[in-house]
């Protein structure tokens, strides 16, 4: 192949990139791995063990785990030209890793559910009790961003996870299972992703999702090259493609935010400048990652 | 041991080096690939202090503890299956032992998310009956005793067939004597039938437990929102953290792991320790008691079993798979197909994922039969001192977590392998030789028991007659341990149809197995498209077992498990 | 106790086409011995089956006293029926020591401690096996299976003992101290034993009574000096007994016992139109002695004992004869028929 | 083929204390036929396990002519020593049927279509079995799977064949058909024969030779008319036939064949002081006649033939005699004593 992708994305999704890509640059073989972060990252390092690593291009849900390479020395650096249309925050500055499009955290609800949240703060009022499900940010690295967030936010803080699991909250998983959980009713609120609810609702499903007026956490998808690679050319021309504006156009219509400027947001989701982004620092984040993780997991009772 | 191959053994020079070499290349390659690498790790990244952290031995206290008690669930329900269906005279037979092996088939995580709907507030069952718990009420499987009753469900086909195998060698005379000299069946149960078949027994419950301790999809839904770590979803969540000390601790855990294994072969070893199993004489009939007015009792209690492990999760699978979205209710104007259709007519991956997961499903069930045939053979006719090694190093890449296995052998195979220069990473034999080593265990016990019921002049008697070594397996060995070969070849099959975790990280384009095919589009959110994948798994299973079924007259006695 | 009545019972198996049992009616009288003898597959251990409760009869029934063992629909479970079996194929329990295999019947009535313990060394010293108590069935020789299987059998009070070969694989010292026990045994508890063996001095020496099958059919019952002296028909003459059965011309009347002039007169006889009539001869009935009818001798064998010779009369019949001296194949030897029987 | 040479074989087993064969060494000559007696666990099964090749001897070593089969170190595979043997528990294969048990050791060797057929259907033939060939062994009687077994044996062409109480379960004129087919094979094929039986009559009928073992060892050697006539030493004397050994003085001279006179004077003296010699006294050698001794009757057994009497001489040492009448247990009878045998 002459370019290899290992990313989480869904299937689909995966499978729409990696298609509209090749349509843009016909005789390029693009093979790509698509599982959850854990493995994947399991299988990229066994690789880099065995002193082999097979992937060019990492697209990923986090910019953690990317400041991480970056930072032990596995990426490649590369100035894209499109980067000047994404905000500055959306990329790394060494040009070692992009964002690719937004994906916040709100909260989904099932329709049944006695109240419906507005804020982050709802969550923990009695008519929740018991109700609320969220992903582990041992399970999802959006989820772990999320908790950085929503930690570091004036009112909310640790001390609102501490009201949450007073309130009879849990967190396990990844976000699949929290949109399972809240779509069957088994819980009524869940702290989740945007496109998961979003879909389903459009497909039919008993789900609302509420961006809360605190505002949102986000992931940003981020891809970056790998040190290793052989096919850095290739790699390159997939970075520019995923920024450029048809790129960016292929993950709107796929139901995300996209991160390039000036792309109109896909339908279900309130304007642009209605959400309302918090602020996180990926390298204070990875700095702080192992730390939040054990607050985290003490607070929930989670071992590990 | 050169010598020993003179000496009137019975097994040929080559089969010593031939199980030393299948056991390197299976279990001690891998697993010292890992080590090397985990201690490695553990050198330069500075492992954390991983023995102090009480959750690590809360963690293996909860593995220890839901593997022992999901053990017991599969014996209780595999052995009680495999008793009443062996030896009463049941109605119906053929058809109540088919439907037991079914539920193997259905994903572990399937069936928990099956039950959770079951007992939740959505249940539609529960609804009608009006016992629905209200919206966001405790769910009771969140629980040690959950994941226990989930992990008996899963591995009761385990221990029933293994056990089957055993009471089908039983001599019908030793039933008799016992009832003639009094016994009340009960009495024949306890101290004659059970003992005899022992090894059966024993074997169908040592994999269980160590299949509990390696399971990931139950713990992972039932466990974690109660706060109940084992160790292989330790062992993730270690892996979704990744870091420079990652390896050291995963090594460490994986170690841990083995050593729970060992403990539970360990205990095998002593109880079937020191006692004669070889069956005198000959044994072909099987010894049917009349249950009398109880027959009915039974049959209830049978079949009501059979609907809740089978029809329920399967029923929840179906409803899934034709459902619009999730949480959508059911009905006649929600229902939809669509799900069907794109996974039979658009989904370029389906016809991959079936034509991969059956080809090496039945490569690594026929392919490990031979492997373990010799094996087991060895084991117990050699009287080598290495046996009880030999048997634990078999065991133990069954017990590891599928993603810990996995990785050992991207370590070993992603660089070319050295001398021959050839590279199998990312080919489908990469997936194969992990599932050599990943199933060894599960086709080595019920053979091993079977071999150790086995009377040895049957052998001898073909020996004398002239037959080497190949002819006597073939003709005589083999056929005479067929329920148990035919336990070992169907067990290995549902299992890696299934499987998912040795093959998640193992698979690349091309390459994709069902049960990768299954994760994928259940985690990216198209669980219709998964449930309607699962399902279409369970037809082509019933349709396999149905043809098996069309075979059964041309087979040796025994090997089609629901057949008498 | 009482006695045992097997009544019109007959037995087929799913496969094989002739009924293995077939309408076989036979009173056992309380506390009897009685010995079935028969050819090899002639019925003989599935009657004893249907007894123990293994096989159900696919007609007729089994009462022991007024109490119905078993018929075609219904039968009283093995356990419930107090009896004992040797089983041809010894069905020792290879898991138990030989001990334990005495043991069980003792255990599962109940019995323990001591008294357990007693009980079975004294059955392992009546079959000779007191130095065997813990080893296991495989460990043992072929001769010692059979006779933990014995200990096994004769350990508890049984109101019915079914013994199937259960000497077969002994040597002659401990078959004649096996029987001795076993007549002990019946002495002391009364039981009512049915003992299948293919052994005729064996089934004679013990047994009160003695009935002979061939293909699943009971041709006669009888006490052993009856059936040996006055066998019915051409099977069971050829069965009991080496006798040899000669055909020659009806004798005149209705004698059945035949002393030599009444034989050498048939012998003589040349008349073709009377109808021929089954003679059985026995070997210790014919002598060697100068003043008979000449045989060529066709065979010898030496037994230890004595010589066994087959003779072939002048019209080529064959005939059975005893020496104690040896006599060369081919010779002509002159022999005297002492006694004779028509069948 | 070529003679078998066992040279001081010997087996312990690890449980168990005393060797189960100790010491054995024996030739049996080139087509030779040979008898092994013994008590149950004299080790016969053992000696022909090792002839076979499947125990490997502790100590000595077996020969085939100038071929070392095994001795303690290595040994030849059983499957290249082109034997067959008759196991005392059959060992049949459950899972193929008759014809195919008894086919097997054929298609091994390559015979194979028509050829095969034709002599498995003469070996069931010679087994009466000719109706069963489609049957499963679990659904035959004991004596059929025993023939079912020797059919086996009996269908190749070995250079040694091994039967351990090939006959055990079968009934008297089976037994003597397959005496007759036992000796025609052999004179037919040639083959040494080594054969076990608890049997005597059987041994003497069959063997060229006759070995006697006791517990391990072996005893004597020998023609069966010289182990009957002249057996050594108080075990074989006591193995074979059913004489009783009586302890009177040591007679005068090195006379062993004692006469009635001879044996009247050595009852009648009451020298304490001369050493006392084991006499063997032969059942048929008491003759009961006026003129003898006095002799209490301590039993009577019919056996068909005859009646077997336990009697007891004036000092109490037991003689066994036969009768062609019935005796009253408790009568006196006196009898003569016309031949007896010194130890
Ligand atoms: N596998 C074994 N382990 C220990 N001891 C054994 C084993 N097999 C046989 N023996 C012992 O060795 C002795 C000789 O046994 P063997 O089977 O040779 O006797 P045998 O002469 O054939 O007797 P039988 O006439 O009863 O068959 C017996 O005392 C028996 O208990
Ligand atoms: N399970 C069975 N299925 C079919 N036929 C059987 C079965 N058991 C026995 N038979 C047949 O029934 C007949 C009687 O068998 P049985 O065992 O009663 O004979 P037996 O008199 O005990 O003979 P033996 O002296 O050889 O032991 C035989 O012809 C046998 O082949
Ligand atoms: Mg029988
Ligand atoms: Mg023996």
């Amino acid at each position: 192949a002459d370019l290899v992708l290992y990313t989480s994305q869904p299937n689909e999704d995966a499978q729409a990139t990696v298609d509209a890509f090749k349509a843009a640059n016909p005789g390029l073989d693009v093979q790509w791995v698509r599982d959850g972060t854990p493995q994947i990252m399991a299988k990229l390092n066994a690789e880099i063990q065995a002193g082999n690593p097979v992937a060019d291009v990492l697209l990923i849900a986090d910019t953690v785990t990317l400041e991480r390479m970056k930072q032990a020395g596995q990426l490649l650096a590369y100035k894209s030209p499109e980067a000047a249309n994404l905000d500055a925050a959306l990329y790394d500055a060494d040009g070692y890793y992009y964002s690719t499009k937004l994906i916040t955290t709100g909260i989904m609800y099932n329709t049944q559910a006695a109240m419906k949240p507005t804020s982050w703060a709802d969550l923990a009022k009695p008519e929740a009790k018991g109700l609320v499900t969220m992903p582990s940010p041992l399970a999802s690295g959006a989820a772990l961003i999320h908790a950085q967030t929503l930690a570091g936010v004036q009112g909310l803080g640790w001390d609102y996870y501490k009201q949450l699991k007073a309130n009879g909250a849990v967190a396990s998983g990844g976000n699949g299972g929290v949109l399972k959980a809240v779509a069957s009713g088994e819980k009524a609120y869940g702290v989740v992703v945007d496109y998961m609810p979003l879909r389903e609702k459009a497909k039919g499903a008993p789900v609302e999702f509420v961006f809360p007026k605190e505002g949102v956490s986000a992931v940003t998808e981020p891809a970056a090259i790998l040190a290793s690679t052989k096919h850095a050319d290739a790699a390159k021309k997939f970075i520019d493609y995923l920024l450029s504006e048809n790129g960016q156009k292929v993950a709107a219509k796929l139901g995300y935010i996209p991160a390039r400027k000036g792309i109109d947001l896909p339908p279900g989701y309130p304007a642009r400048d209605q959400i309302k982004v918090l602020p996180v620092n990926a390298s204070e984040a990875l700095k702080n990652s192992e730390k939040d993780v054990k607050t985290f997991a003490d607070i929930f009772g989670i071992k590990g | 041991m050169k010598r020993s191959s003179h000496r009137g053994n019975s097994q040929p020079r080559w089969l010593f080096p031939f199980v030393v070499t299948v056991i390197f290349f299976l279990s001690v390659l891998p697993l010292g690939r890992l080590a090397a690498t985990g201690i490695a790790s553990a050198l330069q990244g500075g492992a954390r202090n991983l023995l102090s952290d009480p959750g690590v031995w809360q963690a293996v206290y909860d593995t220890l503890s839901t593997s022992f008690l999901g053990m017991v669930a599969a014996v209780v329900l595999g052995g009680g299956f495999a008793l009443l269906l062996t030896l009463f005279d049941i109605r119906g037979k053929a058809m109540l032992g088919f439907l037991f092996m079914l539920p193997t088939m259905i994903p572990p995580q399937v069936t928990a998310l099956s039950w959770i709907g079951m007992t939740g507030p959505s249940s539609t069952l529960l609804k009608a009956l009006g016992l629905a718990p209200p919206l966001g009420a405790p769910q009771p499987l969140y629980s040690i005793g959950g994941i226990a009753l989930l992990y008996g469900v899963q591995n009761a086909a385990l221990v029933y067939l293994s056990l089957r195998a055993g009471l089908l060698a039983l001599p019908r005379d030793a039933v008799e004597a016992a009832r003639l000299a009094g016994a009340s069946s009960w009495q024949v149960l306890k101290d004659i039938i059970l003992p005899l078949s022992l090894p059966g027994l024993v074997a169908g419950a040592a994999i269980a437990f160590v299949s509990c301790v390696g399971n990931f999809g139950i713990p992972a839904i039932l466990g974690i929102p109660a706060s109940i770590y084992t160790l292989p979803t330790l062992i993730y969540s270690k892996f979704a953290a990744f870091g420079p000390g990652t390896f050291a601790d995963v090594s460490l855990l994986s170690a841990m792991i083995a050593i729970l294994s060992i403990v539970g072969l360990t205990v095998e070893e002593r109880v079937l320790r020191g006692r004669d199993y070889r069956v005198i004489g000959l044994s072909g009939q099987v010894a049917v008691f009349r249950l009398g007015g109880w027959r009915w009792l039974a049959e209830i209690v049978l079949w009501s079993m059979i609907f809740i492990i089978l029809v329920m999760p399967l029923t929840a699978l179906v409803a899934s798979s034709l459902a619009p979205a999730y949480g959508v209710p059911l009905g006649p104007s929600t229902a939809t197909i669509r799900a069907y259709e794109e996974i039979l007519f658009r989904q370029a991956v389906t016809r991959t994922a079936f034509t991969n997961s059956i080809t090496l499903s039945l490569a690594t069930a026929f392919g490990l039969l031979v492997v373990t045939v010799l094996t087991g053979y060895f084991l117990v006719r050699g009287k080598s001192r290495l046996a009880p090694v030999i048997s634990a190093l078999a065991e133990i890449p069954y017990a590891l977590p599928g993603i810990v296995l996995a990785v050992a052998f991207i370590l070993l195979f992603a660089a070319p392998v050295p001398v021959i220069g050839l590279s199998i990473y990312g080919t489908i034999w990469i997936i194969l030789i992990a599932y050599f080593s990943s199933f060894f265990a599960v086709s080595l016990k019920p053979v091993v028991s079977a071999f150790r019921q086995f009377d040895p002049s049957l052998e001898e008697a073909a020996r004398l007659s002239g037959a080497g070594f190949g002819r006597r397996l073939a003709d005589i060995l083999v056929p005479l341990v067929a329920p148990a070969a035919g336990a070992s070849v169907i067990l290995v099959f549902l299992i890696a149809c299934n499987e998912l975790t040795v093959s998640a990280l193992l698979w690349s384009a091309g390459t994709q197995t069902l049960g990768v095919a299954i994760y994928n589009l259940d985690d990216s959110g198209s669980f219709n498209l998964a449930s309607a994948l699962s399902v279409l798994v369970v037809v082509m299973v019933v349709a396999m077992m149905l043809l098996l079924e069309l075979l059964a007259k041309r087979l040796p006695k025994g090997v089609v498990p629901w057949q008498s | 106790m009482a006695k045992l009545i097997l009544n019109r019972l007959s037995k087929s198996f799913e496969t094989g086409g002739r009924p293995a049992v077939d309408d076989v009616s036979l009173t056992v009288r309380e506390g009897g011995f009685l010995a079935l003898l028969g050819p090899s597959g002639c019925g003989k251990t599935t009657v004893l089956r249907m007894i123990a409760g293994f096989e159900q009869p696919t007609d007729g029934s089994i009462l022991l006293g007024e109490r119905v063992l078993a018929d075609a629909d219904d039968m009283v479970p093995p356990e419930h029926r107090n009896m004992a079996m040797v089983f041809q194929s010894y069905a020792l329990w290879p898991h138990m020591s030989v001990a334990e295999n005495v043991g069980y019947p003792l255990k599962v009535r109940g019995v323990s401690g001591d008294k357990r313990q007693r009980k079975v060394k004294e059955a392992l010293a009546a079959v000779r096996l007191e130095d065997y108590a813990g080893r296991r069935p495989a460990d043992l020789s072929g001769g010692q299976r059979q006779r933990v299987a014995l200990a096994r059998c004769l350990v508890t009070e049984p109101d019915v003992v079914l013994l199937d070969e259960p000497l077969a694989n002994l040597d002659r010292h401990l078959r004649q101290e096996m029987e001795e026990t076993f007549r002990e045994f019946h002495a002391r508890s009364g039981a009512t034993m049915i003992y299948v063996t293919h052994d005729q001095a064996e089934a004679m020496a013990l047994a009160t009574d003695v009935a002979v099958m061939s293909e699943g059919r009971l041709l006669q019952v009888g006490t052993p000096e009856e059936i040996y002296a006055r066998p019915q028909g051409r099977l069971v003459g050829g069965l009991v007994g080496q006798g040899a059965i000669l055909s020659l011309p009806l004798p005149a009347g209705d004698m059945r016992v035949l002393d030599w002039p009444a034989v050498q007169a048939l012998l003589a006889s040349r008349e073709t139109s009377r109808p021929a009539a089954d003679i059985l001869v026995r070997p210790q009935d014919v002598e060697l002695t100068p003043e008979g009818v000449a045989a060529a001798v066709l065979s010898v064998l030496f037994e230890g004992e004595r010589y066994v010779l087959r003779l072939a009369l002048p019209d080529g019949q064959a005939l059975r004869a005893f020496s104690r001296r040896p006599v060369k194949v081919g010779d002509t030897v002159s022999v005297v028929i002492h006694s004779a029987w028509r069948l």
